[in-house]
This record gives C-alpha cells, sequence and structure tokens, in this order.
C-alpha cells in the first residue's frame, strides 16, 4: 500500500515538473488583477478591456525602454483570497514589476498586504475606500477618487436638488459602506435627515425586503452603491414596488448606458455619479485620450455601457508604462519611486500624486473630476444642475 | 401593515418557483432515490435558454417559456439515460457523487458558453406595477405567479390521473412489486428524472427575467430546493409545494423584519430546526430515514 | 518483512519532503504544495468520516472555515455587541494560542453537530451537513462586527514560535510554512493511523460496513460517530487555522461547497478507508491545476475535467486509485507469497 | 492457547439451572398486527432453550426485542435481575446478551481476524485520548485483542482463515464466522437465529459439535431453528410458538409428542399437503 501510493506520488510530481514555467523574458509584464467572474464580472472585465487597448496602444507606439510590454491579466473571482492569491501568482510566478487592480476596495485592501510583503507597487484604477489611501501603505498609488472625494463633490447638489431626507442602500462591503458613510457624514452636515441605511449582500438579486422598507421610510432620496449588475435589478425592483424616490447610484460603477439597455424605463429619473462622462467628451480635461479609447473600443466592439469602468483600466496601464519609463528599468523598487514623479494626460484627467496617510509611509492618490448624469427618456443626459 | 401586506405578496409570487424546484428536486428523490444535485443546474440551463432565446434569437417570450422547458426536460433524459440508467441499484452515495462530478462540469460548462458576466432578460410586460392600494406587484412576477400554478397543477394531474403517473406512483411505492406487475422502470426513472429537470428549467426560465442570469445562480437554487424537500419530507409532493410557500414566507418576512442579511438563511436554519424536532419533514406519509 | 518495508517507504517518503526545498527553489511550486498540503489535512479529516464510518459529511469545510475564522480572531482580537451596551471583548492572543483555541473550537462544533445530526441517515444526513456549512457561511458574510462580512479578516498574524535553543521562528513566507504544513500532515496521518489501527477506529468501520452487526456486538454508534467527527473536525479545524496565518486572509467563501467537493474529490479519487488516499488525491488535485494551467488550460476547462473525472472515477474505479493498485500489487506478489498465519511469537508480554 | 481465556467465562455469580433471561408478558405489534402476544418465558443459566414454531409465529421478533432491535408493546424482558426492555442493542451486549442475525451478517469487506475483533470491542481497554497519543498501553491491549481473536478462531476453526477477506468465505464458514464475532463479544448468553439453515449435513454436524464446545464454556445458548435434528440434538429444553404464542414449553422428548405442536407444525403440513 505504502510503497504504491509513492511510487504515483512521483508519478504526479514528475508530470507537475516538467510542466513548470519557465520562459525567456523579451517582454516587460505587467500584472492585472480584475474580478473577470463572479458578481463584480461586467466592470472587472471592462477594466480589463480598457488595459488590453493601452497594451496595444503603447506598443504599437514602440512599447516602453525598447521592449513591448505584456499585461499578465489574472482573474480574481470577486473574492478576496482569490484576490491574494492572483497577486501570489503574478509576482512569485510570473514576476511582474508593477500590478494593477483590483476594482472592488475590498479586493484592493485583501491584496495591500502581499504587495506591502513582496515590495512591488501597486496602481488602484478603480477601489474607492479612504482606507486604501490612510492605512500607511506606500506601495499603493492610486488614480479613482475616494468617496470622500465624491461626497465633498456633491456638496453643491444637495441644495439644488432639495434633498430632504436620504435613505441608503449599499453593499456591506468597504465599497458600498464607505461610500454610504461619507455620503450619510456630508448629508447630515447639510441639514438632510437620514432615514433608513440598508445593505445587501454583493451577490444577492432580490432586494424586495429592502426596498420595502425603503419605502416606508418615506425619504426623497435613495442613494444606491453597488456595481451594475445589482444598480440594474434595484431600478428595476424599486419600480415594480413603486418607490418614487430619487434614485442617485454613486461611486462611478454605474455604466448608465447599461442601465438604459437593461433596467429600461426602470432608469428614467435616476442620477448616476460618474468619472468620466463618454456622453459628452468635451467637458473633460484631457479630450484627444478620451476620444483615441473611445474610437478603438468602439472598434473592438465592446458594449458601450462599459466605457465608465474600461478608462479606469486604460489609465492604469498608461500610468505604469509611463513610471516604467521614468524609471528606466522595469523593477519593482524603481517604479515605486518614479511613480511619485509620473505625470500622464489620461481619461481620468491629468493623474499625479500627492500624499496621503502616515507619515513616511504616504500612499498615493490622484485627484480626477466627479460628474453627476441623468438618465431621462432612456438617454444619458447633463444632470442639467 | 401595508409593509407585512407587500412583504406577504412578495412571498407569494417567490413561493410558486419555489414550490416548482421543490416538486421536481422531491419527485426524483422519491421515485428514483437520486439526491439530485444538478437540480440548480438545470435551473440555470432554464434561464440561459430564456437568454438565448428572448435575447440572442429574438423569439417570442411565450414560445421561448416553452421551449426552455422542453430543453430541460431533453436535458433531463440525457441525463438519466447517460449517466444514472447505468447506476440503478447503486447506493444512494454512489450516484451522488456522480451528480456532484455533473453538476461541477455543468456548472463550469455554462460559464465557458455564457461567460461569467451576469446577463438580464428582458420581459414584455408594462415595467409600471400592478397597484393595489398601498401594496403593488409587477406584471412579470404575477405572470411567473400565474404559470408556476399552472405548471404545478398539471403536475399534479400528470401524476394522479395518467398511466405515467400511476406507474410513478407504484414505482415509488414499491420498486420491485412495480417492476413484477409489468411498469418499465427504465422508462418511469427517465420519466421522472426528465419531467423534474423540467420544472427545474421553468422555475429558471421564469425567474430570468426577473432577476439576472449568470453561472452560479443554480448554487443557491438547488440548496433551497433541498431546504424546501427536506421541510416537506423527502418524496412528498403537497410537502413540496407548501415547503416552497413557507420556505419564501420565512425568508421575505425574515429579510423584512429581522435582517436582509441573514434572508438566505433561513431555510437552513429551519432545516436544522425540523430534523431536531421532526426528522421526516412536515409531511412524510412514509418513514424515509435510513 | 512486510513491516519494515512500510517503515522504510514512509521514511524515504518522509525524507524526500523535507529535502524537497533544498533542491527544488521554485518558490511559487512550493506555495502550490504548501496550498495542496493544507487541502491534503483536510482531506484526510473528511476521509475518517467518508471513508472509514461511511458518513458521506459534504459540510466539512465548515469545520475548516471554523478554524480559519477562530484562529483569525483570537489572534487578531475582536470587540462585539451582544446586547445593548454590554460587548464581549477579547485582546489580541498569541497565534499559537489561537491556532489551539481554534482546534478545540471546531471539535467542539462537530461535536454538537455529530449529536444533533446522526438521529438521521443517508440523504437526510448530507442535505444537513450541506446546510450546516451554508449557515455557517451566511454568519461569517452577515456579522459585521466579528467576522468583517465580506470585507474579509485581513493582515491576520504569522506563525511565532520560540523554540528554546533555537530561538524564535517567524512562519513567513514559503520556506517555514512549507515546514509547518508538513509537520501537521503528519501529525494528521499519525493520529488517523493510530485511531483507525484501534478499537476506536475498527468500531468506525464496523458501523460501515454492518450497522445491526456492529450494534449488536456492544459498539455504541452514536458514540463512534461523534467521536470520528470531533477528531475530524478537529483536524480540519487544524488545517484552516494554518491556512489562514499562511494566506492571511479569510473571508466568507471558504465555506464555500465548492471546496467540499474539492476534499470529497480528494478522498473518493485516492480512495476512501485508505491512509494513502487522500494523500494520492490530493496530490493530483493540488498539483493539477498547475500542470493543466501549463498547457494553458482555462480554470472553466480544468473543472469540467474534475466533475468528468468525478464521474468516471466513480464508474470505473469505484474504490480509488490506491486500492485498485493495491490489489493490482497483491495479485502480482501473492503468487510467490506463503499463506499467512498466526503469529507464533507474540510480541509483547501479555499484561 | 487454550480456547477462551478466563475473562470470557461467565460470571462466577450465575449459579447453574437459576433464571437467566426472564421474559413476561411481552407483547409485540407492528402498526395494527400482533406479532408476539403475552409471551412468558425462562431461559435457565448454562442450559440450551430452542425457540421452534412455524414461520411468522414471532420467534424473530422476540429475538429482536430481547436484544433491542425492536420496541415491544408491552410486558417485561429482565437478564440475571437488569431489565432490557427499553436499552439499545450495545448497551444489551453489555449485559453478555448477545445475537446473530437470520440472514448471513458479517463485516464483508474486513478479513476474518478483523471481524472477530470488531467483536472483541467490549473487552478492549483503549480511551480515545490514549490512542491518539499512542501511549503504550494501547499495543499492549491491541496484542493481547489479536490474542483472544486467534483463540476464539481456533475454537470455531476459522484460524486457516484469518487473513481472507470475509466475503471470500463459503457460506458454510461465513456462518461460523458470524459465530466467531458473537462468541468475541463475550456473552454470557448467546441468541443464535437460525444458525444452520441452508447447511449441509456434515456442516450442521460440525455445527452442532460447535455448540457444544461454547456450552462447555458455560455460555447460555438460546435458539431460534427449523432444523428438527439439530433442534431435538441440541436443546435442554424447547418452547414452541404459534401465532404470537406460546403453545408448548418441556424437553425436547416431551414437545415431540406434545399434540398442539403436532398440529401446529405437521397438522399445518398435512392441510397444505392436501389443500
Amino acid at each position: 500500500m505504502h510503497t504504491s501510493s509513492v511510487k504515483i506520488a512521483f508519478a504526479v510530481l514528475g508530470a507537475s515538473l516538467l510542466a513548470g514555467p519557465a520562459f525567456a523574458q523579451e517582454t516587460i509584464k505587467i500584472g492585472v488583477t480584475q474580478p473577470l467572474t463572479g458578481a463584480f464580472a461586467a466592470s472587472g472585465n471592462y477594466v480589463a478591456q480598457g488595459a488590453r487597448i493601452a497594451e496595444d496602444e503603447i506598443n504599437a507606439a514602440g512599447g516602453v525602454l525598447g521592449k513591448k510590454i505584456q499585461l499578465v491579466i489574472e482573474d480574481s473571482k470577486s473574492n478576496p483570497t482569490e484576490a491574494v492569491g492572483t497577486v501570489e501568482k503574478l509576482i512569485v510566478r510570473d514576476k511582474v514589476p508593477a500590478i494593477m487592480g483590483a476594482w472592488s476596495s475590498t479586493l484592493t485592501l485583501a491584496i495591500m498586504p502581499k504587495i506591502q510583503e513582496y515590495k512591488v507597487p501597486l496602481v488602484v484604477e478603480t477601489s474607492s475606500s479612504g482606507k486604501i489611501t490612510t492605512s500607511g501603505n506606500s506601495y499603493v498609488f492610486r488614480i479613482s477618487p475616494t468617496s470622500e472625494m465624491e461626497a465633498v463633490a456633491f456638496k453643491p447638489l444637495v441644495a439644488k436638488l432639495g434633498i430632504k431626507k436620504a435613505d441608503f442602500l449599499n453593499t456591506n462591503n468597504d465599497f458600498g459602506i464607505g461610500s454610504a458613510a461619507e455620503y450619510s457624514k456630508m448629508l447630515k452636515a447639510n441639514g438632510v435627515a437620514i432615514g433608513v441605511m440598508e445593505t445587501m449582500d454583493p451577490k444577492a438579486t432580490d432586494f424586495s425586503a429592502q426596498l420595502t422598507r425603503i419605502k416606508a421610510s418615506g425619504g426623497d432620496t435613495l442613494f444606491v452603491t453597488t456595481a451594475v449588475e445589482q444598480v440594474t435589478l434595484i431600478l428595476k425592483q424599486a419600480k415594480e414596488l413603486q418607490l418614487n424616490t430619487r434614485i442617485i447610484t454613486t461611486g462611478g460603477s454605474n455604466s448608465p448606458d447599461q442601465l438604459v439597455t437593461q433596467a429600461g424605463d426602470a432608469a428614467n429619473g435616476s442620477f448616476h455619479t460618474v468619472f468620466f462622462p463618454p456622453w459628452f467628451p468635451d467637458v473633460v480635461t484631457n479630450p484627444e485620450p478620451a476620444k483615441r479609447y473611445m474610437t478603438e473600443w468602439a472598434k473592438r466592439g465592446h458594449e458601450p455601457g462599459g466605457l465608465t469602468e474600461g478608462f479606469r483600466g486604460y489609465d492604469g496601464i498608461f500610468t505604469i508604462a509611463e513610471a516604467i519609463k521614468i524609471a528606466g528599468k522595469a523593477e519593482p523598487a524603481a517604479i515605486t519611486e518614479a511613480l511619485w514623479k509620473t505625470k500622464v494626460k489620461g481619461v481620468y484627467g491629468n493623474i499625479e500624486f500627492i500624499k496621503q496617510g502616515p507619515a513616511g509611509s504616504e500612499s498615493g492618490q490622484n485627484i480626477p473630476s466627479v460628474y453627476l448624469v441623468k438618465i431621462d427618456g432612456g438617454k444619458v443626459v447633463k444632470s442639467g444642475l | 401593515m401595508d409593509q407585512f401586506l407587500q412583504h406577504a405578496l412578495n412571498a407569494m409570487i417567490l413561493g410558486g418557483t419555489y414550490a416548482l424546484l421543490g416538486i421536481g428536486l422531491t419527485l426524483i428523490f422519491g421515485i428514483m432515490r437520486v439526491v439530485n444535485f444538478t437540480h440548480g443546474e438545470l435551473y440555470a440551463f432554464g434561464a440561459y435558454m430564456m437568454y438565448m432565446w428572448v435575447m440572442l434569437i429574438g423569439a417570442n417570450f411565450m414560445v421561448s417559456i416553452v421551449l426552455a422547458i422542453a430543453l430541460g426536460v431533453a436535458l433531463g433524459a440525457v441525463i438519466e439515460i447517460v449517466l444514472l440508467r447505468r447506476l440503478r441499484g447503486a447506493d444512494i452515495d454512489t450516484t451522488m457523487l456522480v451528480m456532484i462530478g455533473a453538476w461541477i462540469a455543468m456548472q463550469n460548462i455554462e460559464q465557458l458558453a455564457w461567460s461569467g458576466v451576469a446577463k438580464s432578460i428582458n420581459s414584455p410586460f408594462p415595467s409600471a406595477p400592478l397597484v393595489m392600494g398601498a401594496i403593488s406587484v409587477s406584471w412579470t412576477r404575477l405572470f411567473v405567479f400565474a404559470v408556476a400554478v399552472v405548471l404545478i397543477a398539471a403536475t399534479n394531474v400528470l401524476i394522479q390521473r395518467t398511466r405515467l403517473g400511476k406507474a410513478m406512483r407504484a414505482t415509488f411505492q414499491d420498486r420491485e412489486a412495480a417492476a413484477l406487475m409489468g411498469v418499465r422502470i427504465d422508462t418511469v426513472h427517465t420519466a421522472t428524472f426528465a419531467l423534474g429537470s423540467g420544472l427545474a428549467a421553468a422555475a429558471g426560465a421564469l425567474l430570468g427575467p426577473v432577476f439576472v442570469v449568470y453561472p452560479t445562480i443554480g448554487d443557491l437554487a438547488s440548496l433551497k430546493a433541498f431546504a424546501i424537500v427536506i421541510l416537506g419530507g423527502l418524496g412528498s409532493i403537497p410537502g413540496a409545494t407548501i415547503g416552497g410557500f413557507i420556505l419564501a414566507f420565512m425568508e421575505e418576512l425574515g429579510a423584512g423584519y429581522i435582517s436582509s442579511g441573514y434572508r438566505d438563511a433561513m431555510g437552513f436554519l429551519l432545516i436544522i430546526l425540523i430534523l431536531l424536532f421532526k426528522p421526516t419533514g412536515l409531511f412524510a406519509r412514509k418513514e424515509r430515514i435510513g | 518483512m512486510s513491516r519494515a518495508v512500510t517503515l522504510a517507504s514512509s521514511l524515504s517518503w518522509v525524507a524526500f519532503l523535507v529535502t524537497l526545498p533544498l533542491w527544488m527553489n521554485d518558490l511559487y511550486f512550493l506555495h502550490v504544495l504548501i496550498i495542496t498540503g493544507i487541502f491534503i489535512v483536510a482531506a484526510m479529516s473528511l476521509n475518517l468520516l467518508l471513508g472509514y464510518t461511511g458518513q458521506l459529511s459534504l459540510g466539512h469545510v465548515a469545520f475548516f472555515g471554523i478554524g480559519a475564522y477562530v484562529s483569525s480572531l483570537v489572534s487578531l482580537g475582536f470587540e462585539i455587541h451582544v446586547w445593548g451596551e454590554t460587548t464581549v471583548s477579547l485582546e489580541p492572543k498569541p497565534v499559537w494560542l489561537a491556532m489551539l483555541v481554534a482546534v478545540m473550537f471546531a471539535g467542539l462544533c462537530g461535536f454538537m453537530i455529530g449529536k444533533i445530526s446522526f438521529k438521521v441517515r443517508g440523504a437526510y444526513f448530507v442535505i444537513v451537513s450541506v446546510s450546516f456549512a451554508e449557515v455557517t457561511r451566511l454568519v461569517a458574510l452577515n456579522w459585521l462586527e466579528l467576522t468583517q462580512g465580506p470585507m474579509a479578516l485581513n493582515n491576520i498574524p504569522y506563525l511565532k514560535l520560540g523554540i528554546p535553543g533555537v530561538g524564535q521562528i517567524d512562519f513567513i513566507g514559503k520556506l517555514p510554512n512549507y515546514y509547518l504544513v508538513l509537520g501537521v500532515a503528519i501529525l494528521t496521518y499519525v493520529i488517523i493511523r493510530r485511531l483507525v489501527r484501534s478499537r476506536a477506529g475498527r468500531a468506525m468501520i464496523a458501523l460501515r460496513e454492518n450497522e445491526p452487526l456492529a450494534t449488536s456486538v456492544g459498539i455504541d454508534v452514536t458514540r463512534f460517530l461523534v467521536l470520528a467527527t470531533v477528531v475530524s473536525a478537529g483536524l480540519a479545524g487544524l488545517a484552516g487555522a494554518v491556512y489562514a496565518h499562511y494566506v492571511r486572509i479569510v473571508d466568507p467563501d471558504v465555506f464555500l461547497f465548492i471546496y467540499t467537493v474539492t476534499m470529497v474529490i480528494m478522498v473518493v479519487t485516492g480512495g476512501k478507508g485508505t491512509l494513502a488516499g487522500p494523500i494520492v488525491g490530493g496530490l493530483i488535485f493540488g498539483i493539477l491545476p498547475e500542470v493543466l494551467r501549463g498547457f494553458e488550460v482555462m480554470p472553466e476547462i480544468q473543472w469540467v475535467v474534475y466533475g468528468v473525472l468525478m464521474i468516471l472515477i466513480v464508474y470505473f474505479l469505484p474504490e480509488g486509485i490506491v486500492p485498485a493498485l493495491r490489489d493490482a500489487w497483491r495479485r502480482w506478489a501473492g503468487r510467490s507469497g506463503t499463506p499467512p498465519a498466526r503469529p507464533t511469537v507474540v510480541v509483547e508480554a501479555q499484561p | 492457547m487454550t480456547a477462551l481465556d478466563t475473562s470470557t467465562a461467565p460470571a462466577a455469580a450465575a449459579a447453574p439451572g437459576a433464571p437467566a433471561l426472564v421474559v413476561t408478558g411481552l407483547s409485540i405489534r407492528f402498526g395494527g398486527l400482533t406479532a408476539v402476544e403475552d409471551m412468558t418465558f425462562e431461559v435457565n443459566e448454562g442450559e440450551v432453550l430452542s425457540l421452534i414454531g412455524p414461520n411468522g409465529a414471532g420467534k424473530t421478533s422476540a429475538f429482536n426485542a430481547i436484544t433491542g432491535y425492536i420496541q415491544a408493546a408491552s410486558g417485561s424482558i429482565v437478564y440475571r435481575g437488569a431489565p432490557l426492555l427499553g436499552l439499545k442493542p450495545n448497551q444489551i451486549a453489555a449485559h453478555g446478551v448477545v445475537r446473530t442475525f437470520q440472514k448471513t451478517s458479517v463485516f464483508n469487506g474486513l478479513p476474518v481476524l478483523d471481524n472477530v475483533l470488531v467483536g472483541l470491542h467490549l473487552r478492549a481497554r483503549q480511551h480515545p485520548l490514549a490512542i491518539i497519543l499512542g501511549l503504550p498501553g494501547v499495543k499492549r491491549d491491541e496484542a493481547r485483542l489479536r490474542e483472544a481473536a486467534w483463540d476464539i478462531l481456533t475454537l470455531v476453526g476459522l484460524d486457516g482463515r484469518a487473513h481472507e477477506t470475509a466475503a471470500s468465505l463459503p457460506y458454510g464458514e461465513l456462518r461460523l464466522l458470524e459465530v466467531a464475532i458473537a462468541l468475541a463479544a463475550e456473552p454470557t448468553l448467546l441468541l443464535l437465529d437460525e444458525p444452520v439453515s441452508g447447511m449441509n449435513p456434515s456442516e450442521t454436524g460440525a455445527f452442532m459439535a460447535l455448540l457444544g464446545r461454547i456450552r462447555a464454556r458455560g455460555v447460555t445458548v438460546l435458539l431460534v431453528e427449523h432444523d428438527m435434528k439439530m433442534v431435538m440434538g441440541v436443546s435442554d429444553r424447547v418452547v414452541c410458538l404459534n401465532q404470537g404464542r406460546i403453545i408448548a414449553d418441556g424437553p425436547p422428548a416431551a414437545i415431540q409428542r406434545d399434540p398442539q405442536v403436532i398440529r401446529a407444525y405437521l397438522g399445518e403440513r398435512y392441510v397444505r399437503a392436501r389443500g
């Protein structure tokens, strides 16, 4: 019995050793960890598609330091432990000198200790939780806005929209809880009453219980923070339950075009914060890269609804590529150093990093613009405010 | 009060599809002694077929439902003939392992075929709900409920009134005796699995347009079907029907008044309580442990 | 003589594993081995229930997850509100103590679940065990104050052991964790081996083979099923605790049914009710994904392969790989063997 | 080496001839059906008592009730002063009351020796913690158990088959193995349910010889059997059941002459033969 099991195990080990990965490195690898399946799959795929556009654009222009860049994209399955696994693979097996990720705040917070352990820089393209840049991780560089920045940008609209009592419905993760906390703080400071604060699991699909409670609360505005899949369902189910409050989605992962196609007229009258408004490319800081990105997106036949998400990946890869150029070599320490000096004219605006967090171990934070749009008559319009 | 009525209405509507899921699983267990882990995948299959016909091919909504159910029946028959027929007489654990294998394979084939991104299905019903005083319900959900009730009734007629149903009931009572009396056990098993699968696919096809469709939706559907069947007693159709409604009410009221996060936990807590105090389920007619 | 062969092969096997990192310095491969090793420990513990008592427990991941969460929470500390303003709080404790608590707690859960669920058998037992795992997952997901829910418990401390004369060992990174997992795996193997070759193990096997006959000779069914569950749960909890302090993050998905299924596949493929079965099955299914990856196989296809393999194994190798090989070996070696007889020398004096 | 060691012998307190098992007013019902009605009989220490009767007379039901496999509707079962009613089969076994089954019942997948080792369960002294810690006491106990198992195999004549899988034994030896397993549980009262059914005459003869050896150990035997040659050959006393009731109780010679017994057995058969 023993002898036989030993033989088998040897055979298995042998087979796996033969198949071990060992390839010559002629390109500069950049790691990407995104949720390509699971609850955040739609957004994660859009970001990956945007990243691929940037990869091809950079390589068509001759690459970086005379070499082509090569994205290694790993699927975190919308799960924090899996996300840590992807980073482990990217750094230990693929030996990438820099990583972009990880979409959701929870996923990003999950991988941050690994990033620190291996001292590899991470460019955060989407996550909004304040904790990411205030926890003293000096390998984190965020190009997306924090929930707090978003809430502050929203402040002037409170009076204009005439919000008196607000309810909240958000995912029970860092993204949702963080956003609800910042918005409710800002609203309270501006004299708005807070009704109920409901949460949901990121994988939930039936919100009738929460929406029924929100209806009973009787607020005039409902703030919703989650990914586009759940926003679609919430808009539909709110309409079914005759919840006639104004719905505002925060966090910028709401893909209004997708809402128009998937939620139909249930989407009418809803407001959405976005960080890139592809319907009005002329209002953005850098129309030139925005148009280049949009053209390529359309050419590749990607979902138009993903435009508001894909640019994050596009900008993220450009930021890393620029940092590698400045560093002059594809090594983690040099790239980390270089990211502080990196300036990119991106879709997010002029990307550059200011210091945030405890002195001595600051993280980098970019300050992008925030836009509020409205869906009206099956079309995305300027909120008119 | 309004809030309670709304919750109750929601639960009623949800209960119809839960009952469909439960009846399919309980039939398969009662007659074939198979714990069907692919049940949820048939649910997902029904939902994806609905997506394919309505959104990709552009077929009529009603026709698509019929097609989705028919394909579910066909897939069920194939699974029974290919995987289960040769395991006739094997112990329950063996068939369970095969069904787990099939479940994993099917779910990942779905993932390959449709990608991990959730799909939504448009329904032809007006999005403005039916309003009754302070409570309201969407036309889509009403339709789902009506179809579910019709399917439950039809299943009962099939089992009580037809020759096939008689053969199924005879097999349920005593397989050997039924075989001696000339019942073709192979046919009964294939028909049972096909029928159970068709009901699961129907639940998926009906709920697909209400929610969204993604490859792992079947997992929760399977677990809920297990809960319903345990609640009603393995092998009992009335038990599964009532169990479906009880679970829906528990979930909806639990979510509405206790915590929405524990919505899905209700069913499992119920299972554990039931097994503590009445292990054969609420409506089991026959001792079924062992 | 066969005893000596067994001992020699066990020792050479252990020596091979101990020296492995010395000549195999691919860190990623070491990582794969660590994760595989942890799953093998969990599979070995499941084998005690599935293979020896014959109970198809499909909630096993619950004990693994409970071990991971308890060990993490005790080492991180927590404060929760129980009623009104009353709070319960725990200061962070050393990791070794946390792991010990985790094993005990998982064992305790095993005790309670065993007491409840062994009232029923067959399909009911299976569904109860699945439900139990699902309830634990939902608690982990929704009890935000304690578990952080979907935000996961992060920054879990690693194990530090002060060994007299050697100084402190930090179990961070690949090498120390590799040896930790190896040690835990050997410990688990030894415990299970001792158990199944004793009165208790024979009672469990007897229950699997013929329950009425077993009770007729005085075996207390529930007692030994519960004992098997407690040991099994404790060892699964140990695997979970090692896992938590290695990956240093735990989220509610650790309770997903798919992990139970992975363990079941490992046990069934290798051979349930054999000591080597879960190890062989675990190595195959732990390393196979990496082999498949070498051929650029997508993870979904890999899982489809798993599912199909599982079906094929049930059809063609229902006992698993190890028993099949053992039978083949016996047929081959049996021709020249002499018929065994009663040992003439009693090894140890009777009391 | 000579058969069972001293610990197997019945407790010294049991005086031969005194009542060991006392069944009083035992009734067993399945749903509406009465399987055993108001059954009263005693088994004395050291004797071989046979329970006979036509099929469906309630013999196996009585067996099952005594050993705790079914619950009696009323009555009492007392063994050596301890009430057995309501106890689980394993608790009854701990009182020294051990049975075999009508259908062949062994641990099919295990070697013959291990089958007997399982039977020795109650004789083992191993605490779970001691097992896990691998304490030397456990090893010693195991060696002792193996020795006892070999003794029992020698007693029933299966020592040559010790390492074969039970499932591979021929029928006659399987039935011997069943008895070996039961004997291992150290019974003071052994209940045998049709042990020689299906055996050929030479196997039956060997079994009767084995019964003699068991008896010589001082084990009381309660036998259910259809083979009248065997019953009359080994029994000290015979109790005859018909339709759930006791119709006769006495030594074999008296039973053979009892008109009620003849009617129940032969009469029934004559009627059937004529009809």
